[in-house]
């Protein structure tokens, strides 16, 4: 019992941190499905590209003989080319894989995703490499920035981690909630064609969509990056599936909702590290999901569904 | 009712028009369908209506027959001497292969293409299947007390019962997840197929009450190996070639068996069920037991393909062939070959097990990627001349820019280290290529692609397309040469990538599938 | 009561539409000038809807041209068509369920960019439709149909169109509400928008309208002032009943 | 003992009230109109009998069994079918097969019969072929022929409308629950589905209870005619007393009838 409460904060930070990425690449997944009720299953590549394109900023500005720049001028120069990067990658794939397909069978854009996910990671595999890249675990952040608190000790990569998905959160929800384009997302996902008959343009909505969302998952590849120092071309397969989970787990459609479940993923697979074993974290998260929808059909925060006759 | 022909948004000003007017309030055919007429236009389509003229048992026997035929006409040493290979081994191996992942994408095609179900765990049937072969027909399970040393099951026994045993857990998966409708469906599957991958892999260590020691059900990544082959009615089976004919005689009978409850009252209801669920509860078809139903059929068809297949292998590893990267190769051929068609979709799992094998040499794969380039071409810029006029043109240019470069900087050019085939020669003896073509190659392959889809998005504009369509030739051909060609095995699923993006576009319903009209 | 002495509004010319292998519109000609009120008549399934998509930009046709305020607009995006002055009330209302009746109001105003125009034109629509003011921060999805029909139209009113569009005004609202409802479509013409309504219900719509089309399976079939409609023999018969 | 019971029945959807104390009877071969504005809960009414919702109290019999509880294709097995006023066809099937899904429920191939094409399943499915073939014939000339194989996306409005009773009348029902089976007809082809339900009480036997909204046609057939407002029933009777109650009247019809409403 000791031990379990002795480990608890460690946990919950941990599984915070983890939670705060799958909720970024969560949201991107929700965003999509509510306007165009299409499964981006690229979208764990978008985060992916988004890492790399941040440590192509890190390489560049971090020689041997250090830091260039002052370091947290760097983190934010990785995170804006990661977030546009990714955003505008992601609006290429919109055009060309997924909008001539609108009008398709609803299995058809699902394929395409598929066949942009491999073409994503294999361009990067040629283009860059196929083995594994390494920040290095303490040069952006020193291994001994660690905050205390009691017996807790926080490492300052954590704090940023958190941090910055918090905020990026609160602006989308600013975004969403008070502006003349939030508006209109939201008539879009209401009803497509009602939005468009008020003037929206429709097609402008989802690269807007495409775009925020991309540029959200961009940024949790970076901060990946600085918490776990190292990044993979096929990251973005596991990432996405978790993003996905969580995004369903919260009620697929609802941006609170994907905040919730990305949290709730991460905290469920940092306890079941710490508390059970490392090698079922991945299994206990899917058992809660399967857990949850059974209980809960259409997510945590997702609405009942009412038959229509 | 005078019918307007297909001819489809052009219309002549004396149509409609001059014809007699409409008569007020008579609601007759609304849909003047265009469709009622076959389409037969272009070579495709008169070929298309030929092998639809052959009666359907002649169509069957005709395939049949040339499926009978592969193993012995690629023996034959003229068949090996065009290939320049010693033996048909490989081709048999893919062949058997294919038959495989057709009797797989027949079982997805029932769940998916037949009862509507995303159904995201389908692989994990394949993989239960064979892991219980595994247990059944090897030395694996060793229980001391009870003096067994590895279970040798029968597979006249132990098929029939992984099949039945299977088949329950796809009730009980489909009983749960019949609860969730749409897209909410689709992932709880996918957690079952991920956490049946996690339990294999992870479950090397699992203590129970009943022994001492932690017992390794799974052997995890390793796998269980050395499995007993097929023996039935004292027949073994063996060799790759004796399992082919095995998995035929399957697949036929599948093939057969499927059909038939297509066309019958099991396989309307599923239709009617795809097409408004609600309507068809409503009109007597129990919804939930039939989705459930397809559940079933679908593993017990892969429980049937995961047994044999474990068996033909002689061993079972959790990753990667009951991975998720099985499923999405599963759905890609289900989707490609035209959901719901099961001609299609066996056409579908022989593109996507033959593609991949082929595109493994490089060689091939060059063949491939120029030979579809050129052909793409030619249907994009029909007619001849024009299409001529821009490959001359592209590489005329390209032998401009190399004189020039020869001669202004004459450092720059310094090709290829190996060269490569004939073809790779050719290519390359209209292309700079400098020294750190690795790196250049990088660059420009990054760029081709953002070349390729402005490319696209100009084919309205011709004197910014046609410009455009040659430096993007010239791209293509130059990261072919520098990069691509190099790495072949990520090349080989790049290829594949853009096949499911472009086939998707182009024909959103798959090769044989039909467009489905949904409101009018 | 047609004013052809002056320009039209609208005029569709030659408009075939083909949804998928159907050929839905069949060389549809209209015309609207300033200040009518024009109702389209027709069938279920006779293109009546989709001659409104078309004119909105929502289907393009596969040939044909539409043009609005002297211009060609067919191959403009349905913003732009908006911009310049239509606006809709579509079929069934389609409110927006999951924003209040303030943010459904902004909506309509959505390509206005003058802040100050929009709170008095949302002033106006208030007073113009108490009901609404009181309502003004529930969602849109707990009005009542009457409601709803209400905050539909001011929805519509808050671009200020010259062109109204109206989509079946009266489907789906009991008869009592339908009167109420063509009553005020009336008003709004009489104060100087130009109205182009689609309806099923003729007897309705030809009483408050200028003039009428007919459609049938895709076609223009009759096109008269609305009195003279009335009195057709074979409308009379096919959609009036008696 | 009455063919269709409806005793008490309630149902509210969230705070909306969509039916309240519903009662009524409809007899064997007897032709029941309801009617009433929108949304006064005519449609929920028939989706409450057919299973679709679950109603919160109240009782609801048939051939004196009771249907709480049931699903749809049971209640429809039991003998009532329905047609749905947004039409519902499976637009992608061919008009023969769309009447053939309809005899789901009074058919028995096994599996393995079915995969074998045993000489029992050949029987079966030549008989669902020949009642969907008789359903169609029903109509006329104006589902016949070449149109069995047409998919039904095809057809015109009117001839959907047709077809989802043809494919109704194939699960093998008494009770027919018909959903505005004139709407968007016009007055030509009203008088013709008039005459049809009519036809379909007379010649083959089946109950109907309808909901119409124009006045001719529940004029012309109706034994009985029931109002509904708010979910609650506010008039019973022949069809001349329903329509000069002032209550229906006030809620519905409005005081000068212009024509259809």
């Amino acid at each position: 019992m000791e031990t379990f409460f002795s480990l608890l904060p460690q946990t919950l930070v941990n599984g915070l941190t983890l939670g705060s990425v799958y909720a970024l690449i969560a949201l991107g997944y929700s965003m999509v499905y509510g306007i165009l009720k299409l499964l981006n299953f690229a979208h764990g590549d978008i985060y992916m590209i988004g890492a790399y394109l941040g440590y192509g900023v890190f390489i560049m500005f971090f020689t041997e003989q250090g830091a260039l720049i002052p370091t947290a001028l760097i983190i934010v120069l990785m995170l804006v080319v990661a977030m546009t990067g990714a955003g505008v990658i992601s609006i290429v794939v919109e055009r060309f894989a997924y909008r001539p397909l609108r009008y398709a069978p609803r299995i058809a854009p699902l394929i395409s995703a598929l066949g942009v996910s491999f073409i994503l990671q294999n361009m990067v595999q040629i283009t860059v490499s196929p083995r594994p890249l390494s920040y290095g675990s303490d040069t952006l952040i020193p291994r001994n920035a660690i905050f205390e608190l009691g017996d807790l000790r926080i490492h300052a990569s954590r704090l940023l981690v958190i941090g910055a998905a918090m905020i990026f959160m609160l602006f989308l929800t600013y975004f969403v909630r008070q502006t003349r384009l939030g508006r209109a997302m939201r008539a879009v996902s209401t009803d497509l064609d009602g939005a468009a008959m008020m003037g929206v343009d429709v097609n402008q909505v989802i690269v807007l969509t495409f775009f925020i969302g991309a540029a959200l998952a961009g940024a949790g590849g970076v901060l990946v990056g600085i918490v776990f120092f190292s990044l993979r071309h096929t990251m973005g397969f596991l990432a996405g599936l978790k993003g996905f989970t969580a995004a369903v787990v919260g009620g697929i459609g609802s941006m609170p909702g994907a905040v919730l479940g990305g949290l709730l993923l991460g905290l469920a697979e940092a306890f079941t590290s710490v508390y059970l074993s490392a090698t079922y974290k991945d299994v206990v998260a899917f058992v809660m999901l399967i857990f949850i929808l059974l209980v809960k059909p259409s997510g945590l925060m997702g609405k009942p569904l009412l038959q229509k006759v | 009712m005078p019918s307007d022909p297909s001819e489809n948004g052009k219309t002549t000003p004396e149509k409609g028009a001059g014809t007699e007017p409409p008569r007020i309030g008579t609601d007759e055919w609304v849909a003047q369908v265009a469709s009622r007429k076959r389409q037969t236009r272009g070579f495709s389509g008169w070929l298309a209506m030929r092998w639809e003229r052959i009666p359907l048992g002649w169509r069957f026997g005709m395939v049949l027959s040339l499926l009978i035929l592969i193993p012995l006409a690629t023996n034959t040493q003229a068949f090996l001497d065009l290939l320049g290979i010693s033996n048909n081994a490989f081709i048999v191996r893919t062949a058997t292969r294919f038959l495989v992942f057709a009797l797989l994408a027949i079982g997805l095609n029932v769940v998916v293409g037949y009862a509507g179900l995303l159904d995201l765990g389908y692989v994990a049937f394949y993989g239960i299947a064979g892991y219980l072969y595994a247990y059944l027909s090897s030395d694996f399970v060793r229980i001391g007390s009870l003096g067994i040393d590895g279970l040798h099951v029968p597979a006249l026994l132990s098929i029939p019962l992984i099949i039945a045993v299977t088949a329950m857990v796809g009730w009980l998966i489909g009983t749960i997840s019949l609860r969730l409708s749409g897209d909410y469906l689709a992932i709880v599957t996918l957690g079952f197929g991920q956490v049946f991958v996690q339990l294999v892999l992870t479950s090397t260590r699992v203590r129970v009450p009943w022994q001492d020691r932690p017992v390794n059900f799974t052997r995890g990544p390793n796998g269980i190996n050395r499995l007993d082959d097929v023996t039935l009615f004292g027949y073994t089976f063996e060799s790759t070639i004796q399992y082919y004919y095995l998995f035929l005689v399957l697949l036929v009978l599948v093939y057969i068996g499927v059909r038939h409850l297509n066309f019958s009252r099991v396989g309307r209801a599923w239709r009617s069920i795809r097409e408004d669920e609600l309507a068809a509860e409503v009109m007597g078809a129990p919804t939930g037991r039939l989705k459930i139903l397809a559940f079933v059929i679908g593993a017990g068809i892969a429980a049937l393909a995961g047994s044999v297949d474990a068996a033909w292998q002689g061993n079972v590893v959790p990753v990667p062939r009951y991975s998720v990267l099985t499923l999405i190769n599963l759905y890609a051929m289900v989707v490609l070959g035209g959901i719901g068609s099961l001609t299609g979709v066996v056409i579908g799992a022989f593109i996507f097990t033959v593609l991949p094998e082929v595109l493994r040499s490089s060689a091939v794969a060059g063949v491939l990627f120029y030979g579809a380039g050129l052909i793409g071409l030619y249907f994009l810029l029909k007619p001849f001349k024009r299409y001529a006029l821009i490959l001359i043109g592209t590489v005329s240019s390209g032998f401009l820019l190399k004189f020039l470069v020869l001669t202004l900087l004459p450092g720059l050019h310094t090709g290829l280290p190996e060269p490569g085939s004939i073809l790779n020669q050719a290519v390359q003896s209209w292309l700079v290529i400098p020294a750190d073509y690795k790196l250049v190659g990088n660059v420009v392959t990054g760029l081709s692609a953002l070349v390729l889809l402005l490319t696209i998005l100009a084919r309205q504009r011709p004197r910014l397309f046609y410009p455009l369509l040659g430096i993007s030739i010239y791209m293509l051909a130059f990261s072919w040469e520098t990069r691509l060609a190099l790495e072949p095995s990520a090349t080989r699923i790049l290829i594949v990538g853009a096949t499911l993006v472009v086939l998707m576009i182009v024909r959103p319903h798959g090769l044989l599938g039909k467009p489905e009209v949904r409101v009018v | 009561m047609s004013r052809e002495d002056s320009a039209p509004i609208l005029r569709l010319k030659g408009i075939n539409t083909f949804y998928g292998p159907i050929h839905i519109l069949q060389d549809v000609d209209l015309e609207i000038y300033p200040g009518e009120l024009v109702c389209l008549l027709g069938g279920n399934a006779s293109g009546k809807s989709t001659t409104l998509k078309t004119v909105l930009g929502i289907v393009s046709p596969a040939s044909g041209s539409v043009e609005f305020l002297g211009k060609t607009v067919t191959d403009r995006s349905t913003s732009h068509r908006i911009k310049n002055g239509m606006a809709v009330v579509p079929e069934n209302r389609r409110i927006f369920g999951d924003m209040t009746v303030r943010e459904n109001l902004l909506m309509g105003a959505y390509l206005r960019q003058d802040q100050e125009g929009i709170e008095a034109d949302m002033k106006r629509m208030l007073d113009l439709f108490p009901r609404l003011a009181e309502r003004i921060q529930q969602l849109g999805s707990t009005l009542s149909g009457g409601e709803q029909q209400m905050l539909a139209m001011a929805r519509a009113l808050m671009s200020r169109p010259t062109l109204l569009l109206m989509d079946e005004p009266s489907m789906g609202l009991a008869p009592v509400l339908v009167k109420q409802n063509f009553e005020l479509i009336r008003e709004i013409n009489a104060q100087g928008t130009t109205v182009f309504m689609v309806e099923q219900n003729a007897n309705m719509a030809l009483s408050i309208a200028d003039r009428g089309y007919v459609l049938q399976t895709g076609r223009i079939a009759l096109t008269d002032t609305a009195g003279k409609l009335l009195q057709n023999e074979a409308l009379r018969k096919a959609y009036l009943g008696r | 003992m009455p063919l269709l019971e409806v005793n008490g029945v309630n149902l509210s959807f969230g705070g909306l009230r969509a039916i309240q104390n519903l009662s009524f009877e409809v007899e064997d071969q007897e032709i029941v109109s309801l009617i009433g504005p929108n949304g006064a809960g005519k449609s929920t009414a028939l989706n409450v009998l057919t299973g679709i919702y679950p109603p919160d109290s109240g009782e609801i019999r048939y051939r004196g069994t009771s249907l709480l509880g049931l699903k749809p294709h049971a209640i429809t097995a039991l003998g009532v079918a329905r047609t749905f006023q947004t039409l519902r066809v499976f637009l992608n099937l061919s008009v023969i097969e769309n009447v053939m899904t309809g005899a789901y429920c009074h058919s028995h191939s096994s599996l393995l019969a079915t995969a074998l094409r045993l000489p029992s399943w050949r029987r079966e499915e030549m008989r669902i072929r020949s009642l969907a073939e008789k359903n169609l014939a029903f109509f006329g000339d104006r589902l016949m022929g070449y149109r069995h194989d047409q998919p039904a996306y095809s057809l015109s409005y009117a001839n959907r409308r047709r077809l989802e009773i043809a494919r109704a009348m194939t699960t093998g029902a008494t009770l027919l629950l018909l959903d505005e089976p004139a709407a968007g007809m016009n007055p030509n082809e009203s008088a013709e589905m008039t005459e049809l339900i009519g036809k379909l009480r007379d010649e083959a036997g089946y109950t109907i209870l309808l909901i119409e909204h124009d006045m001719n046609v529940v004029g012309n057939i109706s034994d009985r005619v029931i109002a509904l407002d708010y979910g609650q029933k506010i008039a019973e009777g022949t069809f001349e007393s329903v329509t000069s109650d002032p209550k229906v009247i006030e809620a519905y019809l409005g005081h000068q009838t212009g024509g259809e409403a």
